[in-house]
């Protein structure tokens, strides 16, 4: 089957839309995801297709979205819980790290979590301070949970088809600045790439970018910029934090022996930190350089555009990176 | 309930137009993008409860809402300026350009700020007014609650803990129907809002008019003695958002009931009112609403004047500097 | 209602002797340390709740509790041994000695644990009921809740969606006056709980005496018809621990009030009942008691005879794998 | 004025108990604060003492325990609100991070948040996988807030007056193993260890252990055992998360050259991981070995004893890894 050009936010529907044709127990739940087509639109027709049975709105209850959510994954259900933005996540940290990702565990194997809980992430535009959150690497912290974080139309296809497939709990994150940006996706419907499989989005030989989601997009411009000077960055995109596949990285590493870390989230106890901390010890024969960290600035973020846009990063300090590792 | 004068009756009327041109103003930047973000979520159709249940405070009491706020702080004595230089992001805004539309806030006016997070200003309100009743004092807080707002946690641990405690504040539900775009009934599964005070042992007040400014007045004067004197108090204000949820709105389609709720216009309301009671005052109600074009206007230029914030900014107050 | 059966009625006292003497006897084993850990939550004293309201199942329906969990896993036929073994933490147990007191759980009785988060398990009470009513099915979820519980956001999240989409989920609140060491009055500002119901327009059960096996039967046998047909319930039974809080309980010196509760013991309030009706049960009473402490011995013996978890134990079960 | 041996319980007290009676404005909140004289008995006596005014029973609402404190200390208060357990910090995470710890920056300096959210941390004794963890790196991602985090009875005591004298929000956690352990404690009422500030709990010149709270103790222990094999250990307590205080770290790394982080918590996006990131990137050209890592298992914690145990960070788990970079 051929590819089709598609922006990430319809590359998702057609996962959940295909996971809902192909499995009855999939069903969709969350704010807006119904009669309002979803907030940031994933959802869109799909209540028109499937009913309110199969696309629940809910109150604006995070707890108990997510809660819900995994009671009725334990009875058999696959439930796919939308949280309209990660920053709402954190009303509902426990339902997540404390029973989505414990209870397959602290019960024995006796029960299965096969829940999907979705989220918009990311800054920009705006959204300031209490609504910009990139904080995967907080839930990636905790065992029992998978965490996705696609940066392609392709890879949101196929990761959200292997996560609603799987029997763990995942996060699921989607950065809203990736939601409108086309690429191509297989219409397959058996089109799905394994949980914790990382993926080289650019080869290169003097340098190894590691990153994942919206980071993907900085580093490939910065590798672009780059090239022209005759520097070439290998783009690694994790994919998933949880689990986590650094077997490229480190083969990478083997040959680039420099790297930079791009993540969207906060510098501190971070996505970055993990990667540096693993890097320097795995690979410790093979660095000619520290590991430098691209992260937003640790501040809340601003409203007014011009200091928001100072705050966050960019191709460019991924640049600016690169050449201090060279 | 004494008479309410013709000036103060004046007053209301100024600040209800006040909102409504300063909301469709803010409508008008947006979309000549002098406003920008993904946020903005007007007041256009709540002008009287906002109006009618600040005036009921004393300027020691305190307001709290959540980002639906212009039109609170410009009830609470806001000045437009620093209103509409929050909005557009610059320096010179209530918040210094950091919060934006849904933080304005302002210390001297005790106005706590608009907050982002659904119901997540309701435990701040209980604690603002657990200092009032630490202190010994009689002030109260005035917190709004949207009708989406009062299905999630944090309307049930405040309410509970202001009931235990016996904390002075008014929770003001403005119910316009729809949390974004969903029914209040398809998310409460009690839809008559105001019963859930009697989970928490509560005063429950009345469902008010909230298009009928006096009778918005009328309630929350009421509840705020009440809650000055003995402890929480639970109404609502019933109401209507004639902008939809937000500017990100694309579902709001309801065009017959937008109708029908803007026959009951609260600025409309307040106007037949004051025309019947005082024949000579509409003179007065022209001028009122070019005194506020003018008002409107000069914060436009205000804000388009002033400075963007800078990098000192944006590093600044994430810890307290003394 | 029907009468109840001599032979039922037996097999409540049964499960009620068991209860109290597997919980008395875990008491002791806490203090030879032999169960060990921090937390040790006792259901004595509770045993007409939990027996009276499982008995209303059917073994499709389905069982959830907090962590005052082992009363309600026998009273749902969880063997004492796997219960007792748990307890110690050993492999055998019913969570494989990974879960501990507060975490018995049985999958095929449909007993989904016990959770050691105040009203964490509320919404996944809600979720099982929402499987039901998916696939067309009429079971009920039968979920037991602390008053204290009754104060958490996660409870009003949980009871307004069961209201908004009907789900068959039967609340039942142990109110046995404390949270620890906090009274219902001093932590809910409405201490008549079931009252609560009417903030998700609910139905109201009654407020039943928790001590009283067949009232509480007959309370609960209403609200699970009514859930099952329509939609969820709220209902109160009235209750004490003996035990205190749990094992680190230091400031239980409520010795007046708790010699008031045993005087209205449900075991006794049962016994009397069956020696009234049944003049001639005497001695299968006795039987029944002699029976359950072989029960119970036997299961300190299975428990202290199974092997530890190991390593692999230790790693396993973090993912599914399959 | 002469020092006092103390349990931590006791000097947490005393350091609560001193600013109360310092400032008027200080008052104790949260579950079994009062009448059960405290869950960890570190509040036992001051309802007594202070009444039920300054020191409130909350009811399990975590919710609006944080969002209340916050609320109270913007109006000029200066609560200390118990969590009870950091695990029941979990619901209270967005009050603590999207509130306190936002509040003076969104409003431009507006308003102030004095407020301080004490919390028992850490694992052990078979509290299970919902009840054991010492997640305070998850709160220490985010700017705006405070962490600290007291390894002794005597910097306990200095550091929760410095918090509660403060205007910023700390969370300030208390290791659930430590509450017993005496040591030295100053009487002096005016005994503050300003934030921020870490300290060498033991010199030595061949390895680096970075180390907070309950891993001071390990560290100390491990240390003992590697003098008597002549490798000495110079222990450095960070104290706090947040403001992160890397000099003594750097200035001792510059003459061991090796170093080992020892965290009570779990591995990922973790403690260690931001520590040994900063490392590598600071000392690159100092170091001999890579930075090695002690932390608990990648696992939910299970109840029964032996296993708990195994999953457990401790002093030979120190020991080893000092060997492994040396
Ligand atoms: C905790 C949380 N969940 C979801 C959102 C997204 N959201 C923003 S406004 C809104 C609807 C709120 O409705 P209501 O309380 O009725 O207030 P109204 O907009 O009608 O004034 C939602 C769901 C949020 N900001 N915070
Ligand atoms: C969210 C949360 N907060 C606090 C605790 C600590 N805690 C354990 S049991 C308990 C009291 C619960 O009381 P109640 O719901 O009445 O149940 P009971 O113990 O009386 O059966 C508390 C506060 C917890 N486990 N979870
Ligand atoms: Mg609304
Ligand atoms: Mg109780």
């Amino acid at each position: 089957m051929a590819d089709k050009m598609l922006p990430m936010r319809e590359a998702l529907r057609m996962a959940l839309r295909e996971e809902m044709l192909r499995d009855e127990r999939v069903f969709v739940m969350g704010e807006e995801v119904g009669a309002w087509q979803g907030t940031h639109r994933v959802t869109r027709g799909l209540m028109d297709e499937f009913g309110a049975r199969r696309v629940r709105d809910t109150p604006i209850s995070e707890m108990v979205i997510a809660g819900a959510a995994v009671g009725a994954a334990m009875a058999g259900l696959r439930p796919v819980a939308e949280m309209m933005t990660i920053n709402f996540a954190f009303l509902a940290v426990d339902a997540i790290v404390n029973h989505a990702a414990k209870i397959h565990y602290m019960f024995n194997g006796q029960f299965r979590v096969p829940l999907v809980i979705r989220a918009a992430s990311g800054w920009g535009d705006q959204a300031t301070a209490t609504h910009s959150h990139a904080p995967e690497p907080i839930f990636a912290h905790f065992p029992g949970l998978y965490v996705g974080c696609p940066a392609t139309p392709r890879d949101a296809k196929g990761m959200l088809k292997a996560a609603i497939r799987d029997d763990n709990p995942v996060l699921f994150t989607e950065s809203i600045a990736l939601y409108g940006k086309p690429g191509p996706v297989p219409e397959d419907e058996d089109f799905v790439l394994p949980i914790g499989r990382s993926d080289v989005k650019r080869e290169g030989r003097h340098v190894t970018i590691v990153t994942y989601a919206r980071g993907v997009e900085w580093s490939l411009a910065a590798a672009d910029q780059l090239a022209k000077e005759g520097i070439e960055c290998e783009v690694i995109d994790l994919r998933w934090l949880r689990p986590l596949d650094m077997t490229l990285v480190y083969e990478s590493f083997k040959k680039t022996n420099r790297c930079v870390v791009v993540e969207e989230s906060l510098p501190r106890f971070s996505f970055g930190s993990e990667i540096a901390a693993l890097i320097q010890d795995e690979m410790f024969d093979y660095m000619d350089a520290p590991v430098k960290r691209v992260s937003a600035m640790d501040v809340p973020l601003p409203y007014a555009r011009e200091i928001e846009l100072m705050a966050l990063p960019n191709a460019q300090k991924v640049v600016d990176a690169v050449k201090e590792v060279l | 309930m004494a008479a309410i004068s013709r000036e103060t009756l004046l007053e209301w009327y100024r600040q209800m137009v006040l909102i409504r041109q300063f909301e469709t103003q803010c409508d008008i930047l947006y979309k000549e993008k002098k406003i920008t973000g993904v946020y903005l979520h007007l007041y256009s159709g709540h002008e009287a409860t906002g109006v009618g249940a600040v005036a009921t405070l004393r300027p020691t009491d305190h307001v709290i809402t959540a980002y639906r706020d212009h039109g609170i702080a410009l009830a609470r004595g806001m000045h437009p300026n620093v209103a509409m230089a929050e909005m557009m992001g610059k320096r010179t805004g209530c918040s210094g350009g950091k919060g934006g539309s849904m933080h304005l806030a302002q210390r001297d006016l005790n106005f706590w700020g608009g907050y982002a997070i659904v119901a997540g200003h309701l435990p701040l309100a209980a604690g603002i007014a657990l200092e009032s009743r630490y202190n010994g004092k009689d002030d109260v807080v005035l917190c709004f609650i949207g009708d989406g707002a009062t299905n999630n946690g944090y309307f049930h641990e405040a309410l509970n803990l202001s009931g235990v405690w016996d904390l002075p504040v008014v929770w003001l539900i403005e119910n316009n129907g729809y949390g974004m775009g969903t029914p209040v009934e398809v998310a409460s599964a009690q839809p008559e809002l105001v019963k859930r005070a009697i989970g928490y042992g509560m005063k429950e007040g009345p469902r008010v008019d909230g298009q009928d400014v006096i009778a918005v007045y009328e309630a929350v004067s009421e509840a705020v003695d009440y809650a000055r004197q003995h402890g929480p108090v639970l109404l609502e204000s019933l109401t209507y958002r004639y902008k939809g949820h937000g500017v990100s709105d694309r579902s709001y389609d309801k065009m017959a009931e937008l109708r029908d709720w803007q026959q009951r216009d609260p600025i409309l309301i307040l106007q037949r009112k004051l025309v019947e009671m005082f024949p000579d005052v509409e003179p007065e109600l022209a001028q009122i609403e070019r005194d506020v074009a003018k008002v409107v206007h000069d914060s436009v230029i205000f804000a388009e004047d002033s400075p963007v914030p800078t990098y000192e900014d944006l590093i600044r107050h994430v810890y307290v500097e003394d």
